[in-house]
């Protein structure tokens, strides 16, 4: 029954990463990320490796987002910025 | 003397330290699997930093 | 054939399917509200396989999880509060039935461990996660109004 | 000339696709039962009394490897401040006070306490249970970060005096080094797990030198996140252009 767990964690990365492939706007693509490194989590915690888990849980579930919503918003307000001043 | 060194004030601050510092232990001793006197050790001074933040954290949020 | 690897199995299959599919399709709101359920489904899926696998040592994946979850909806929630200002996105029935799932499991797993410290634990992890998935949909739902993202 | 280049690149790869492949070819069938190098990393770990064998290959059997892992964060944000430094032409307009709601605003200052010693947790049983100084750190600078997320900028930066982070930054990459040369002034060798007692198994002080190196990490990484989310905060938040630039 083990190996039914490990195909669905299998499918479940497959699908989130090839929808963090194909998203092009990078806010939109931060939330699919975000899931993408929970459902990562579990499939290293199902592969018996739970420090890489704990890793992947670590920095994908709130460290990553934040630093890639911080650049889209520098990159919002740098537009603004630009738009305002010509 | 000023606002904040007033014996009350100290006294305050005292107690919400303790009570931060009591709940974080009680949390390190959940979360531990063995309890040994070097886990009550590490486990002190961890929820002593924890309190020390909680209570700086706090006042730094309704301080403005 | 372990039945709490079967209810994992289950519980991760269908929470992650519709948290894909909810975080890749329609509008904004939907999408962070679909990550903020992705929580709420993965993290009574780690509690089911540590109980499964047999290794208590596994519980700290769902504790992280319990904790950083919600942290990571915030993020979104105050860095995307201009655009989802006007949508004011909540689903309080779907954050329910997450927190009912989470409280049925977390009980579940307390009745088969036995009362201990252990249990305690399991405690704190549903007490963080229901609370987390709560207060962030509360904050996706208007939490940050006079943000303007920053 | 480009074509010349072009035939070098194909024939060194070629060679190298060759004894990749062949080497593949040796390797121990998927799923099988015989792991050479993981029953000896097992074995080398259960000596040393040390229950997570990946915190034992991580800090004892490869510390070597943890040196240039530390390294190479401390190096990354050294770009990142380097890089996102105010530029002449930026000025810094002080972060606005923002309205949070009320329970959202007690939730952070709730779970911040409580992620700082989960984080602390996970820091300290590094090689008891799954987890160890990266882990930690990560959660443990995520945890600050909560007052930015439940309050505004202006609260976090009260909190957290920025010299302090990047001191104790440096201060942690040196302690690792330190460690390591004590190995060296012993007598035995560079971050070699001689010199401490091993202590029992499955207790906070078993390992030797391995809980100290995950304490250094620990705090390594959880300055190194502070510092870098600093910057990014600042170009974020703050830091604006002169208008009409």
């Amino acid at each position: 029954m083990s190996d039914a767990v490990i195909t669905v964690s299998l499918l479940l990365v497959a699908g989130c990463a090839t929808a963090a492939v194909v998203q092009r706007d990078p806010a939109r693509q931060a939330l699919v990320l975000s899931v993408l490194g929970a459902v990562l989590a579990v499939l290293f915690t199902v592969l018996q490796a739970p420090d890489a888990g704990l890793s992947q849980l670590a920095v994908g579930s709130a460290l990553t987002p934040l630093l890639i919503m911080l650049c889209v918003r520098k990159v919002r307000r740098r537009g603004r910025t630009k738009d305002g001043a010509r | 003397m000023t606002r904040r060194t007033a014996p009350r004030a100290v006294l305050l601050a005292l107690a919400e330290l303790l009570a931060w510092w009591a709940a974080l232990a009680l949390l390190w001793l959940v979360l531990i699997t063995s309890v040994d006197t070097l886990e009550r050790i590490v486990g002190a001074s961890c929820a002593a930093v924890g309190a020390l933040l909680a209570r700086a954290g706090r006042r730094a949020v309704t301080w403005r | 054939m372990n039945g709490w690897i079967l209810a994992a199995t289950v519980g991760l299959g269908g929470g992650g399917a519709a948290a894909l599919w909810g975080v890749t399709t329609g509008s904004p709101g939907r999408r962070v509200i679909a990550q903020n359920l992705t929580t709420s489904a993965v993290c009574p899926a780690l509690l089911l396989l540590s109980q499964g696998y047999g290794r208590p040592a596994y519980v700290d994946l769902a504790l992280l999880m319990a904790l950083l979850g919600p942290v990571g909806t915030l993020v979104f929630a105050r860095l995307l509060a201009d655009d989802l200002a006007d949508e004011r996105p909540s689903a309080w029935g779907l954050t329910w039935a997450a927190a009912g799932l989470a409280a049925a499991v977390v009980i579940a797993l307390c009745v088969a461990g036995g009362p201990g410290r252990a249990m305690v634990k399991l405690l704190v992890i549903g007490a963080l996660l229901i609370g987390g998935n709560v207060i962030a949909s509360r904050a996706l739902a208007g939490g940050f109004r006079e943000v303007r993202g920053g | 000339m480009n074509r010349l280049r072009l035939w070098l690149l194909a024939v060194g790869g070629a060679g190298l696709a060759a004894l990749l492949v062949a080497a593949c070819l040796d390797l121990p069938a998927f799923g099988g039962r015989w792991h050479p190098y993981g029953d000896r990393a097992v074995q080398a770990s259960l000596d040393r009394h040390i229950a997570n064998t990946i915190a034992s290959v991580n800090f004892d059997q490869r510390a070597y490897d943890t040196l240039g892992e530390i390294s190479i964060l401390f190096a990354a944000v050294l770009g990142c401040v380097v890089l996102l430094r105010e530029a002449r032409d930026e000025h810094r307009a002080p972060p606005e006070p923002a309205e949070v709601a009320r329970p959202v605003r007690r939730y952070a200052l709730l779970v911040l306490p409580v992620a700082l010693v989960t984080g602390l947790y996970v820091i300290a049983h590094g090689q008891l249970s799954p987890g160890g100084g990266f882990q930690g750190g990560v959660v443990a600078a995520t945890a600050l970060h909560l007052l930015y997320l439940g309050a505004d900028y202006g609260a976090l930066e009260r909190v957290r005096p920025l010299g302090v982070y990047e001191a104790s930054d440096s201060l942690a990459v040196c302690a690792y080094l330190v460690l390591g040369l004590a190995g060296v002034l012993a007598g035995t060798a560079f971050l070699a797990n001689t010199l401490l007692p091993y202590g029992t198994f499955n207790t906070l002080s078993s390992g030797g030198t391995v809980p100290l190196l995950n304490a250094a990490v620990g705090m390594e990484v959880a300055s190194a996140v502070v510092v870098l989310l600093a910057h990014f905060l600042d170009q974020a938040v703050e830091i604006e252009e002169e208008h009409g630039s």
